[in-house]
């Protein structure tokens, strides 16, 4: 725009020439399934489309009046309209399966998946990593590991995509959704919002830094705000007062919290679940509606004074609870000194919990 | 209720029975004791659905409710809509309705129960 | 037999004496009208003039996007420009496109009655067009609204301040006016046939609208009250949809998309019908598997009901109701594959020429393929987690409603056109602006497909660089296809006084529409008649001609 | 009959003939596939509203899975002789209207206007009854988004001693209760306005003897319309009432 002269077309041409893409670069373990299934589609989409662009210029030029004057009228064919319907159905279906199997890869996250939280917000991603390195709008991964996002919006819905990794998942308020990928080649790749909301919704959009291992390790003790998530939940629980019930004493009036992540607990309506991190969120802010089995619904409701930020400190506290030693220890520490919700006083960082907590 | 159809056949009085007409039904006027007698059926379901709500029966109070209000509606829609006296298209149409309802409530619910079933 | 008017051929062809259009003079003449054509040419006045301002706004996303920046319109104008053109375009435009206008018009002359069975609900329906339409306006110019035409909660509810409100009570308005619209088809074609008019005699075009109106009529009420219930939660906040409130904003999205799929049908059934005559006429050839295809129409819009969810996959639906959707969603791909064959087939032997209409509808046979069978890709799973609330999305229903619907609008104008307003248009203009839009169209949309492979997210201001060049591609083809939209509203318009007589049947077609005058009566046929062939019966036809050949020599 | 001389449809043909009453529009052939079609649109019309409240039926259904307690809860808080007076006095209506709708039938003109006249003072005396309901919950500030408070869902209930007292953030979904309450009574209450409005003017044209000559159509779909806004209440009635009285 400033060299109104300048040659436009030529530029266009070069644009084109150095950026023309037709697919975005495979970068992840699904990327080539995604692909596969996509050419599947093309082809058969290319058939179909043959077919009828086929019958329709060989009829029109074959029975064109000036050669064909006079039609001849023909009722149907069960024979052939049943080959049209069951060809496309029988092509369909491949699709179905196909499209259902790819699914299920990219929406069942391995065992072994490395758990990041994704907050979207308008208009921004906030990316915390349990090891309490916070980014906004950028998440740094290493390559070769499977990732787990967490994803939830504090505001409206959101969509996270990462067309280089072929996921995407809707973000949506009130609720944790998962997505998983695993990052096949060191990059620089885009990461949009694509569900609209709102005014900026075009700016919310970011990078995913896919890192060697190494690199990742370094980035990642570079980064660290000096408190693991888990120890922010830990000092979040203490100011709440959670530990004044779930504690390891026999008479507590709330469950205990040691190794109850994974665990199958029975409710109170007789049904069993298991706890996981979208379970962990929901007692604290609708207890009532997920009462745990032979205890009083006396826990009140954090709806509204707890940050999606603060749930997620929590859920990665309890998360890595495996003794009750730590619950208890939080009690006198509560006692000593209270903590105030979601500060970071700085003298008094709670000691680093179990050794597995801060790593990626 | 079959035997209290002491209804009358009527034809409303045109002359020509148009040609256009092939699935072409009668009019049917139906007697006020049946109407008398439906109504009097329906004040007792309303009471009784009332009273057997106070029962404790588990999860079969709402269906009980349900299956109640069903009968009821069904009273109004065959006796007070006619439906029982009408043509086979009108008693589609009534169909179509409740069938439609019925999809989105039933497709609907397929998401809402089975999340609770747990992830893949 | 004797009932159907036979009029002298087109050369020396004269405009009737009396006709719809100069039965009584004057506006209160027209806008107290009952007369079904009439409304039609209401209706199409209304809608073109909306069309045309959901144009411009498509033009103004164009042009935005030419260059990667939010440079010629800020954000938050540009979402309300792509607000206004979807919220225009899906119910000012779409949805009574041909139903309202070609379909109110025909439906009551194909199967052989004097009017629809409630003429003065079928002008309470254009009414409530309007004012839905001075509601939608006045929207536009007290700020405009920046939901999106989908509405989603919870930011429609509580995150924006633009004008939700009335921007969802014009489109509850406009649904009544649909609603009404279906209720009459539906009557009518039940109850208002004429002698002999039996179900399998009715042509495709009937059967096309039968099964859109059945979806108006079941879908569009879920969509009113959704509304409602978004209007309530923004006024007092009853928490239906709202998450901090217990409520649930996927229920929202269940609602909203059990009337907004079927919507899709309801766009693209009618012009389905559209594409059967004309192929039909213009091939001298009965549709091929008359059957097939009308219960194919019916299928479509029965499965039509069962797949909303597709729009929800990736939004967190329980994995077990997606491969239900996902299953339905290809079933009901099938009944439109079953459609572009036969059509297909009808071609063959047939004696084919080339008048405008029919390279309207070659070209709806192209594009809809394409539009359909990029659907079998978002209707899959795995692939839809890529493709969805992308550019492929933008360009998939594009191809279906512009390159299907569009083209069968355009393609039903021009082949009625004689019949609406007893003129012919330039053959050379319009075969020219039908392959202009054909062209403009291609231009336009098939880079869309590539972005959205690229990941190109939809309702983008401003979108990274290394996307601009397919930009520019499609924003150069949007000129084109601009171009081809503005030709017929010139030389359609010309035509009304200068175009050439058309007399009853130009076309030579079956239908019981060219059987009477162009224009027709106000009451469409002189006596009621009675019906002894079936529809595309081109044997019946030329006998009746050499009849009355033999007759007048 | 010669169309020509028949102007559009707005305008009513002179002559009155026995096959050509002047209630029968020119565009229909007679007089039986005038009062089908007319019949069978307001049925298609009624299938439009079944799917109207089918929206908020499947609202409810998900939240009352949901929030089982808060509905239980909410659902006391009703007075349960009101509802079932209202529910009598429809039903009790819809009789009516059943007989007004026969007294056009045999042609009575009387007997048509005392049973229209019965039937309006039935319905307006559901609206009382149903205003006073609303007024008592906004009293006990049950209206959501205007003057809510969970104050009541938090102690005993002293007419069911036997419920516990919900938690805070189950009694915060009794909100959700009331929203569709409110949407659903609203949503019927207005049908009724609209419909004692209808007969109203019913009425006054049934006055001079409009729907005494054969011309029953507009009696009879009236009739549907009202006897569909009761059945919509009659599911209501339980499905909001009804839930779990006994505990």
């Amino acid at each position: 725009m400033q060299h109104f002269i300048s040659p436009v077309l030529w530029q266009f041409l070069v644009k084109w020439l150095t950026h023309f893409a037709i697919f975005p670069p495979e970068a992840s373990s699904i990327a080539p399934y995604a692909d596969a299934l996509y050419f599947f589609l093309i082809f058969i989409s290319i058939i179909g489309l043959g077919a009828v662009a086929f019958l329709v210029i060989f009829f029109s030029i074959r029975y064109r009046q000036s050669r064909n004057p006079v039609a001849t009228q023909i009722e149907g064919s069960t024979l052939l309209e049943a080959t049209w319907t069951i060809i496309p159905l029988i092509l369909f279906m491949i699709t179905f399966v196909w499209g259902a199997l790819l699914y299920f890869r990219i929406y069942s996250p391995p065992p072994n998946a490395m758990n990041i939280y994704v907050v979207g917000k308008q208009w921004m991603w906030k990316i915390e990593h349990p090891g309490g390195q916070h980014e906004i709008d950028a998440l740094h991964i290493p390559i070769d590991q499977p990732i787990q996002l967490t994803l939830i919006s504090q505001d409206v819905f959101h969509s996270f995509s990462v067309p280089a990794f072929r996921v995407k998942r809707e973000v949506i308020p009130g609720r944790y959704n998962t997505v998983w990928f695993e990052a096949t080649k060191p990059g620089v790749y885009h990461l949009f919002c694509t569900q609209y909301c709102g005014t900026l919704h075009s700016q919310m959009i970011g990078w995913v830094y896919a890192m060697k291992p190494e690199d990742y390790e370094a980035w990642a003790a570079g980064s660290t705000s000096g408190h693991s998530l888990a120890q922010n939940g830990e000092r979040l629980f203490a100011s709440l007062g959670c530990n004044s019930c779930h504690n390891s004493s026999p008479n507590a009036h709330g469950p205990n919290l040691a190794n109850v992540y994974g665990s199958h607990v029975q409710l109170a309506n007789g049904q069993f679940v298991t706890v996981d991190d979208a379970f962990l969120r929901d007692t604290i802010l609708n207890p009532t509606l997920h009462q745990i089995a032979g205890y009083a619904p006396i826990m009140p409701t954090y709806q509204g004074q707890v940050s999606e930020d603060g749930l997620i400190d929590l859920v990665e506290y309890i998360k890595r609870l495996n003794s009750s030693y730590r619950i208890d220890q939080t009690i006198d520490n509560s006692a000593g000194q209270p903590v105030q919700a979601g500060a970071t006083p700085g003298g008094t960082s709670a000691p680093p919990l179990a050794p597995g907590a801060v790593k990626p | 209720m079959e035997q209290h159809q002491q209804e009358h056949h009527h034809h409303l009085p045109h002359p020509e029975m148009g040609p256009s007409e092939p699935t072409h039904t009668p009019f049917r006027i139906v007697s006020p004791k049946t109407y008398l007698i439906i109504a009097c059926c329906l004040l007792f379901l309303t009471a009784s659905t009332t009273a057997i709500s106070y029962v404790e029966l588990g999860v079969f109070n709402a269906v009980v409710a349900i299956a109640i209000a069903c009968l009821k509606a069904s009273l109004v829609v065959l006796f007070f809509m006619h439906i029982k006296y009408s043509s086979k298209l009108t008693k589609l149409t009534v169909c179509s309705g409740i069938f439609t309802f019925l999809v989105l409530i039933t497709m609907t619910m397929t998401d809402y129960i089975s999340r609770a079933w747990g992830r893949w | 037999m004797s009932t159907i008017v036979s009029l002298p051929d087109q050369s020396t062809a004269r405009l009737p004496k009396v006709s719809y259009l100069n039965k009584e003079y004057g506006l209160k003449s027209w806008l107290l009208t009952g007369d079904h054509k009439r409304i039609a040419v209401l209706y199409m006045i209304s809608i073109t003039f909306f069309f045309f301002i959901g144009g411009a706004m498509a033009a103004l996303i164009r042009l935005q996007l030419l260059t990667p920046y939010a440079d010629l319109l800020a954000e938050d104008t540009y979402n309300k420009v792509f607000t206004a053109h979807g919220l225009i375009m899906v119910f000012f435009f779409l949805v009574p496109s041909v139903p309202a206008t070609i379909g109110n018009f025909l439906i009551p002359i194909m199967v052989g009655a004097k009017d629809l069975a409630f003429p003065k609900i079928n002008l309470l329906s254009w009414y409530l067009y309007v004012v839905a339409g001075i509601m939608m306006l006045c929207v536009l110019t007290f700020g405009g609204v920046d939901t999106g035409w989908t509405f989603t909660t919870p930011l429609s509810t509580h995150y924006l301040n633009t004008n939700v409100v009335t921007a969802g009570l014009a489109v509850f308005v406009a649904g009544f006016s649909s609603i009404f619209t279906g209720l009459n088809f539906i009557v009518t074609i039940h109850r208002m046939r004429a002698p002999g008019m039996t179900w399998f005699r009715l042509p495709l075009f009937v059967w096309s609208h039968y099964a859109a109106s059945i979806l108006m009529v079941l879908g569009t009420p879920v969509l009113a009250i959704t509304l409602v219930l978004v209007v309530l939660e923004r006024t007092i906040g009853i928490g239906v949809f709202d998450p901090t409130k217990g409520g649930d904003p996927l229920l929202f999205q269940h609602l909203f998309w059990f009337y907004s799929h079927p919507a899709v049908y309801i766009m693209i059934l009618p012009g389905m019908g559209v594409i059967s005559e004309v192929i039909s006429t213009f091939s001298r050839k009965r549709v091929f598997g008359y059957t097939a295809v009308a219960f194919s129409s019916v299928a479509i819009a029965v499965f039509g009901f069962f797949v909303w969810a597709h729009h929800m996959f990736i939004m967190g639906i329980s994995n077990y109701s997606a491969l239900v959707f996902s299953l339905l969603t290809m079933l009901v791909a099938v009944p439109s594959a079953i459609k572009i064959f036969n059509w297909c087939a009808t071609l063959y032997k047939g004696s084919i020429t080339f008048e405008t209409p029919m390279i309207y509808a070659f070209g709806f046979l192209g594009l809809f393929t394409i539009g359909g069978l990029t659907g079998v890709f978002l209707g899959s799973l795995g692939m839809d987690i890529h493709l969805t609330e992308t550019y492929f999305v933008v360009a998939h229903f594009h191809f279906v409603m512009v390159g299907g619907m569009l083209m069968a609008y355009l393609a039903g104008i021009h082949f009625w056109w004689p019949k609406i307003t007893g003129r012919m248009y330039p053959e050379g203009m319009s075969r020219l602006a039908a392959v202009t839009t054909f062209i403009g169209f291609v231009v336009t949309f098939s880079p869309q497909f590539i972005l959205g492979y690229l990941g190109m997210p939809r309702r983008y201001a401003a979108y990274p660089p290394e996307f601009q060049v397919l930009n520019v591609f499609s924003s150069a083809g949007a000129t084109v296809l601009g171009v081809g939209y503005l030709m017929p509203l010139l030389y359609l318009t010309w035509s009304l006084k200068y175009g050439k007589i058309a007399g009853p049947n130009p076309w030579q077609a079956t239908g019981l529409e060219w059987q009477i005058q162009s224009p027709p009566l106000t009451e469409n046929f002189e006596k009621t008649p009675i019906v002894t062939h079936e529809a595309y019966d081109y044997e019946w036809l030329a006998n009746k001609t050499r009849n009355e050949v033999t007759t007048v020599g | 009959m010669d169309s020509h001389t028949i102007a559009a449809q707005t305008a009513e043909p002179a002559q009155i003939e026995l096959e050509h009453p002047p209630f029968l529009r020119h565009h229909f052939e007679n007089l039986a596939q005038q009062r089908e079609a007319a019949t069978f649109g307001m049925w298609v019309f009624l299938l439009t509203e079944i799917m109207f409240f089918g929206g908020l039926f499947c609202a409810y259904l998900v939240f009352r899975n949901w929030y089982y307690p808060a509905f239980v809860a909410g659902s006391h808080t009703l007075h349960i002789w009101a509802g079932t007076l209202n529910t009598t006095l429809l039903i009790i209506s819809s009789f009516t209207m059943a007989m007004a709708v026969h007294a056009a039938e045999v042609r009575h003109r009387v007997p048509l206007m005392r049973w229209m006249i019965v039937t309006i003072i039935l319905g307006v005396g559901f609206l009382c009854v149903k205003g006073y309901e609303w007024h008592d919950e906004w009293v006990h500030h049950h209206v959501p988004g205007l003057n809510f408070s969970i104050e009541e869902f938090t102690h005993v209930n002293p007419a069911y001693p036997g419920d516990k007292p919900l938690a805070p953030d189950m009694a915060e979904k009794t909100q959700l209760y009331y929203s569709l309450y409110f949407a659903m009574t609203g949503m019927h209450a207005l049908h009724m306005v609209i419909g004692v409005c209808l007969l109203t003017i019913l009425l006054i044209r049934a006055q001079a003897g409009a729907y005494t000559n054969g011309h029953i159509a507009p009696v009879e779909n009236f009739g549907l319309y009202w006897h569909f806004v009761d059945i919509i209440w009659i599911f209501l009635f339980p499905l909001l009432y009804l839930i779990s009285r006994h505990q």
